[in-house]
């Protein structure tokens, strides 16, 4: 068993057109698999499906947060796709942040302005990330608070449990999972860093594929079983990034 | 009545914290809320959580310590104290809507008088006739939903710090929310740069107010009626 | 913040009548918290709801399922509560394993025999973690596959989603889950051991109060943050076993 | 007959074990296929999961090595392998129902040319007129489902292995189970003492047979018709 890929490239390499594909991490420049959006941009391949929480805020927006830290200038989000034309539909939590002075427009504004054909889908971030847990976890749907009586019940079925109002949400069946993690054994066994864990150990395991981008890779036995936060089975291919 | 001074942004958080109690898990959300994770009361211990999967974190980091991988949900970073964990996030949802953390603080666009809060687009997607791509086509800000409506259902208390008015003076304080709700009848508690109110069944109780203001010139910026409190009182800290 | 309580007494000194009680551990020896159910049953409490995989094996099972391992004098489940006549109600996946011989019945057995009045709501195993996790995570109800067109279906909704069937399942509201951990620090974060995480881990929260047993109080910053499976905030009480 | 040699349990456990492939996570229930941990083939990494939160196990543990807090959901203690990892109920539950479980190697009371499974209790509940209390009281058997139905339904492939007839010499393999349901049409391989079944859309077909025994002798005591696998061989480890 050996889960370890040697590049990017080939861990991206059977990615196909109108593949759904979750994005890993949270938004914040910790935690993004930008390794595996730059070895995708450059396969001849459109109309995927994003998802992730911030997924497309892109390079501009990071600097422009970061104040006096430097943002990598290897960092990169699936803004990347967007840019590039790949991208059909986003399902998403955050488009946009509107705090920051920004030099231009935001990836998901510039996109529609210039008239792609984007599709979005804005999910309630616990709702987004329930429903990635639910197809991790074979769950076929599920009742929620969040979101009755707004604009995002809009079409959803309503349901009184307790005196209570819930939306029946389904889960997000996806085909390729990009996460980022800290440290991953030959198996796939993944552990993370701080705040970087986020939506990566949420989407591990929740695609058919999960390819985990890694900062180190160590020998099998060195990751304590305690301190796993992604058992192997949830993995698929592992590259160095 | 534009001449008194209004409490600045760092007061109202700070007035914000004192309803910290010891061991409470609290959440802040963007903007002034933020703010109060430097405000915690002497001797108490609160854990503050980070929807992207922390409990626990201590004040805004130095340029010298900040750490990629120790952020808030603000994009800001964070250090690290004593009894923090991190965990995934659905996890960290789990115990939003779970009905695990004490009080949410959020910033608001409105609130109205039964505690219905709209925070998360400026406008009225409802009677919006496209879709949010047609929305930001139309050159308005693309809404972003965020954690803001798990937090108002799941929180157990959930806070509003907001200034009063918007910029053109308008109240922010209103009978009906015109802008799109976050969720219905969530908030229980609204501290303003004049004011801090009460959302109960009788209706808005106003409990303290800004040092040089007096109820009638707080209730002139506010759309629905306020109850005066017993025992009203000048905001301290 | 301080959630060390002196003796297992006080820690459920407040467990009223009626009350539903998650029981943590799998059913193997490790991972029960014995001193919990020591404490509970000195108390004049009854009509309990017991919640848990196998909570009510009883120690004459363990001594013969545990072959040459010898089971400490020290242990104990919630089985103590049921031969007490304090249970009217038990949720549960396995009451009884046929595979040992036993000396003596099994104490779900022998209180039925003796005409107690108890209630039995078989779960499958999934469910029950689920329905567990599902109070833990305000989930209103959920869909799932396990036990369409079988027995336990009976009485329950059920839904056609993408062309299966899934019946629908509630949450289990409890009042106070007992758990075991291996490690706490006085906010009340939690360390477990090896195969003892199981339910602990996952009734960790689940009830208004959640008290843990643990073997080891540490200093705060003892544990890693990296690897503390239980965050404090899902933890109310911790006393040393 | 009766006097050719049945393949004895161990035999079947590691028959059993020639299925899983390398990299494969394979859960292992109670009697016969617990033992199949012991015969993963040369060359080959197999993950055993437990249903009580654990992935990687090893063999069986011996007294010496035995540890309270390392068994696997049959009660037994376990040694532990590099690359295990441990998690928690709720998880390992996502992991089976979620489909990331390759083989659920399981035992049965009955199961029928369908696929369906019946091995959680021996009777027939649904025509049982009284609840779980009224059955134990009649001094039948407690129904203990466990994880079985969890297993039947979220794994990718599940194989049962059992005895071919029960002590009686009945037929195990059935037209219709008659016996309680754990989850229908959901086998697709049975391995018994006498052979090895592959469950098809075209019904049973028998592949393997253990040696010294003919096609009509498997039959006689398997209740729906069989179908004589083109390349049909004797049993081979």
């Amino acid at each position: 068993m050996n889960k370890i890929f040697n590049s990017s490239d080939q861990a991206v390499a059977d990615v196909f057109d109108g593949a759904t594909i979750l994005c890993g991490g949270f938004g914040c420049v910790g935690g993004v698999p930008s390794t595996l959006f730059k070895a995708l941009v450059k396969r001849p391949i459109k109309n995927l499906t994003i998802v992730g929480n911030t997924p497309v805020l892109g390079m501009a927006f990071q600097k422009a947060a970061a104040r006096t830290m430097t943002v990598p200038e290897s960092y990169a989000d699936a803004s990347l796709l967007l840019n590039n034309g790949q991208v059909r539909k986003l399902i998403i939590s955050v488009p946009t942040i509107a705090i920051y002075k920004m030099p231009e427009p935001f990836p998901i504004v510039k996109a529609i302005k210039e008239g792609k054909d984007i599709e979005i889908e804005l999910v309630p971030q616990g709702t987004l990330a329930e429903r990635i847990r639910a197809a991790r976890a074979g769950i076929g749907a599920f009742y929620t608070q969040a979101g009755v009586g707004t604009y995002l019940a809009r079409g959803k079925e309503t349901r009184e449990i307790s005196g209570k109002s819930y939306l029946l949400e389904y889960p997000i069946e996806a085909d390729f999972a990009f996460i980022w993690a800290y440290k991953a054994d030959r198996y796939g066994n993944l552990i993370y860093k701080g705040t970087s864990r986020t939506f990566n150990a949420t989407m591990a395991g929740a695609a058919k594929i999960t390819i985990a981008e890694v900062a180190e890779v160590v020998e099998l036995g060195q990751l304590d079983p305690e301190t796993i936060v992604t058992p192997a089975a949830y993995v698929d291919r592992v590259v160095k990034r | 009545m534009s001449d008194k001074q209004k409490l600045d942004e760092q007061t109202i958080a700070m007035r914000a914290a004192r309803e910290f109690e010891d061991g409470m898990v609290v959440n802040l959300g963007g903007g002034i809320p933020t703010l109060a994770c430097n405000f915690v009361p002497e001797g108490r211990e609160v854990l503050f959580h980070a929807e992207n999967g922390a409990l626990g974190y201590g004040g805004i980091a130095s340029t010298e310590t900040a750490d990629w991988d120790l952020f808030n949900a603000s994009f800001q970073p964070v250090t690290p104290l004593p009894g923090m964990s991190f965990f995934a996030h659905d996890e960290s949802f789990a115990l939003i809507r779970g009905g695990h953390v004490d009080i949410s603080v959020l910033g608001a666009l409105e609130v109205s008088e039964k505690g219905d809060l709209a925070n998360w687009v400026a406008g009225d997607l409802t009677t919006f006739e496209g879709d949010i791509t047609d929305w930001i086509g139309l050159d308005r800000y693309p809404p972003a939903v965020g954690g803001a409506m798990d937090l108002a259902i799941g929180a157990k208390r959930v806070i509003v710090c907001m200034l009063h008015t918007t910029r053109n003076g308008q109240p922010k304080i209103v009978k009906e929310c015109k802008y799109e709700l976050t969720a219905s009848r969530c908030v229980s508690l609204i501290i303003t740069d004049l004011a801090v109110i009460e959302i109960t069944p009788q209706g808005l109780v106003l409990k303290e107010i800004t040092p040089g203001w007096e109820p009638e010139d707080v209730q002139a910026v506010t759309e629905p009626r306020l109850i005066l409190a017993s025992d009203i009182k000048e905001i301290s800290l």
